[in-house]
């Protein structure tokens, strides 16, 4: 069985981070807040972020998702703490090509995120992989706007 | 039978679980399509010269063949459409209207696909109806007397598939038809996973309208039937317009065609209705009874063999047909389908376009292997076998 | 070119001159559709399986090619319907009443098909709208100066084709979408009969909504396309539910999908997408201006040599372009094709979906000839010998 | 060039008939009225008839059409004077089946009209010259029902 390409996108820190997901809930108080989804395959995510100096203070997500799209945003959120919208604009680039190319020299850029980079061989999950980057450069750009 | 389908010479180690999704395709359908772009390619009812009269005999004897398929009373109930879903919008638009006054009340179960779905719950919203959306059992299946018991006087309206397409499950539509008559309701049947698995016949049936879609038997994209009752389909005003379908057209105002071609407006798809004609006419004579009937028992092999698996849910029966879902505790749908993938098996996870029912069960989705005519024991124990793995793999045992 | 198509192979001595009701296919089309369904059959935006995945990345890449072809700004322009019929019918029904408020006016030329016709026709009496149609010259082409002069203040929607399809004439479209936006009215253009023939650039043209049908370009039957203008889409409800064209759907109320899908309720005519796709790379590949200069001077040879034989009127003008209509005095057009019918000719005689048009000829009918990229000169000698003799025939002159 | 079945069909009585078409016109009284299309050409036929003690005894038609329906149209108001409407729908039976098959044994209750056989041998003919008859028993069954 060719589980190695397999293994390679569910690393067991993946597993580990779908199963016990940081930052899962809901803020009391938030700056932002957008829910989005996957309508090919149901998938939804809720994230609630708050804004401190121009930086991100706190941020939760909730809803439902595959392993790939609950680990994902289990990373991003904590990746984007602490950084100003600009630069999770870039990191939100920088994740979307290293998943789709499987390679990108700024990679380094997206902390333990990038460890995600084994999607790449399967292209129908990028969605799930992204789906929560993008909506976190969506609302911090769009200022709350949902697409209800 | 296998042999007959080129895609699976092309793909010999593929396990294909997804026709309920869209069926693989049998080699006289090709040979068909072929055939008509190469010798017969003309439009039809409206050329004088042979080919396309020819063209236009062959057109309009499909819908015979699709009348005494679905023993329809006559060629003049069965409109081409581009499948199960432009049917049943057909239905809703046109219909819809005279069936559901203001206020009026429609009824659909909670296990319909959004094609039977959306549309009725938009008119209702048009005409400001109740939109009664009936209970399942926690395994998916319709609640049949929950079903009947909704269907009240005053109900104008039942849309109900005659085949679910999560649980697999068989509705008793004479039943429904039955009492949704005597309350004055009209009754619009969902066809889509029937039709390729068991014999349909929509007069003891008693449904007002029914539709499917050809790509789902063993036919091409693009095509569909719908089945309306000739009284109905006289009251039916056209919604597209153009082409063939007119009597007359002056400045300020037209007058419509009788007949099915009324609701064919443009050039309709030509190689699709010949198409679908060649796949039904190969489905009658190679697939009877006994091989619908093995069919049937390769997916309850299968759900027996799930049901043996720990933490797995299976939704749907015994008495369901080819679909068969079912749920790995704490492991996603998506993630079981890309383990199948890696193994060369495809089967689809999702809402499978059931968000209501979805919701009625309290999950996002399911995983769900359905059947095909093609499909053996072989496959069943593979994708037996792999779901076993898979549920290793993710819960970390090994 | 000829020997591309296998539809010239199975018949060698026709002469096949009724492109404009549907083309013939080149070989290029035939192997892409087997390959489709030996090779990548699956049900697209659903599947998480590779196969089911690669198929959705095709599909949608027809998505981008059709947006080159007609030079829109984006694949989010561009819609995938049924037809040229379809595709105009949608227009009305979605985008029409948000265009054109009660008691509103549309304008369309008198040498419209039915299909950009009675749409708008039922759009303005469904909105208490004027409808003004209009006129023609006496050799069927449209007044061009009476139609801008129709395009007064107050005008809310304009509907032409960009080549008509009885006289072949090519109307100056972007002139007309200059006043027309002048006047703030929108434009939806019907390019049925010019994609074929002419190269379309659907920004340059200023065009709000461009369609077409694939079958008329090379490619399958039942699928086509509509462009619109990204800022009007985003307008424009769905009126079709069901499928993938969701975003999520609750007992009582539904959201849709963002983009050109939410306009696609239901398994689309996959094959026809790709079909339409290899169709058009095809066309790319293989018809450079000069082929359609060659078409085009094929049409004026025949207009030429029809206008030398007496009491024979031809409709269009050397400006048109592969359609030529034409009546000889006496004679009834489908007597005409009867006899051309039994010399192996294939032309169109009638209507042409063009009522209207005839009305203002006060005519019944005319004889169309149409060319298509594997037409000759040869063909144009039998016709206008075939055409004699039809004349001495039918006069009994011997 | 093979017009031998083109002359089966066009007789010269036939061309002569839809030049000289007999009963063409209207009439200023009638029983029954009917305005019938061939929609896929655009024909279209107006018939008129007048009874008198159970049998027609005068019709008209007008209209346009091709050489076929014209001429078709021309022999049957002719072969249905005098006729009952029973022995007129019989007729009509009659001359559907003989178009279709090119012979059929009780022919001769067709008089002249038989003369239009030859239309068998091209089928998308068959609709032209049968919408007379079909409009003529129509209209004397269905006592003045119109398609509009
Ligand atoms: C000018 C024009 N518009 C519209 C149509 C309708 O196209 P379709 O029948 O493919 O929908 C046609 C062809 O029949 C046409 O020639
Ligand atoms: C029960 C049911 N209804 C309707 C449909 C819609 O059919 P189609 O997508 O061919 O229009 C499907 C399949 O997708 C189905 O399974």
């Amino acid at each position: 069985m060719a589980l190695t390409k397999l293994d390679q996108m569910y690393r067991a820190v993946i597993l580990d981070e779908a199963q016990h997901p940081r930052h899962h809930g809901v803020l009391a108080d938030f700056d932002h807040e957008i829910t989005v989804r996957n309508p090919s395959c149901g998938d939804v995510l809720h994230l609630q972020i708050s804004e401190k100096d121009g930086r991100v203070n706190d941020v939760a997500f909730s809803g439902n998702g595959c392993t790939i799209s609950q680990a994902s945003a289990s990373l991003m959120t904590d990746q984007i703490l602490d950084k100003t919208p600009a630069e999770i604009e870039q990191m939100v680039e920088t994740f979307s090509d290293l998943i789709i190319k499987g390679d990108v020299p700024d990679a380094d850029r997206l902390g333990d995120a990038a460890v995600l980079k084994g999607v790449h061989q399967f292209p129908a999950r990028i969605k799930c992989a992204t789906l929560a980057w993008k909506a976190a450069a969506q609302v911090l750009t769009e200022k709350g706007k949902t697409d209800d | 039978m296998r042999e007959q389908f080129p895609f699976f010479k092309a793909h010999p180690n593929l396990v294909y679980l997804d026709t309920a999704a869209t069926s693989q395709k049998p080699q006289a359908l090709l040979d068909s399509l072929q055939n008509y772009y190469i010798n017969d390619n003309a439009n039809v009812h409206r050329g004088l010269y042979k080919l396309a009269y020819d063209t236009t005999e062959a057109y309009e004897s499909v819908r015979q063949q699709v009348a005494d398929f679905l023993h329809a009373q006559s060629a003049e109930e069965i409109i081409f459409t581009h499948g199960t879903t432009d049917s049943l919008n057909l239905v809703a638009s046109a219909f819809g209207p005279h069936a559901v006054p203001t206020g009026g009340r429609i009824v659909v179960s909670g296990a319909e696909h959004h094609s039977n779905f959306i549309p009725w719950q938009q008119l209702a919203k048009r005409q400001q109806a109740t939109f009664v959306v009936t209970p399942v059992h926690s395994d998916g299946t319709v609640d049949v007397p929950a079903l009947l018991a909704a269907i009240t006087p005053g109900t104008n309206l039942v849309a109900i598939a005659q085949v679910t397409n999560v649980a697999g499950d068989t509705l008793p539509v004479a039943k429904i038809v039955k009492k949704a008559h005597d309350m004055g309701a009209f009754v619009v049947v969902d066809g889509a996973q029937a039709v390729a698995h068991m014999s349909v016949d929509v007069q003891a049936l008693g449904a007002d309208f029914y539709a499917f879609s050809g790509h789902k038997i063993y036919g091409p994209t693009g095509i569909g039937a719908l089945y309306g009752r000739a009284d109905l389909l006289a009251k039916m005003p056209p919604i597209q317009f153009g082409g063939e379908m007119i009597s007359e057209v002056r400045d300020q105002g037209s007058t419509w065609a009788d007949g099915p071609i009324k609701y064919e407006a443009g050039t309709p798809h030509i190689a699709g209705v010949i198409g679908m004609g060649a796949a039904l006419h190969w489905f009658q004579e190679n697939v009877d009874a006994a091989a619908l009937q093995v069919e049937h028992e390769l997916a309850n092999q299968l759900r027996t063999a799930l049901r043996a698996i720990p933490d797995l849910t299976v939704y749907g029966n015994d008495d369901s047909l080819a679909t068969v879902s079912f749920n790995l505790t704490g492991i996603h749908p998506h993630d079981v389908a890309t383990f199948l993938d890696e193994q060369q098996i495809a089967i689809r996870a999702g809402h499978h376009c059931a968000q209501p029912l979805m919701a009625r069960l309290g999950i996002p989705a399911t995983v769900r292997a359905s059947f095909g005519i093609y499909n053996n024991q072989d496959d069943v124990t593979k994708l037996v076998e792999a779901v076993q793995a898979a549920r290793r793999y993710f819960h970390g045992i090994d």
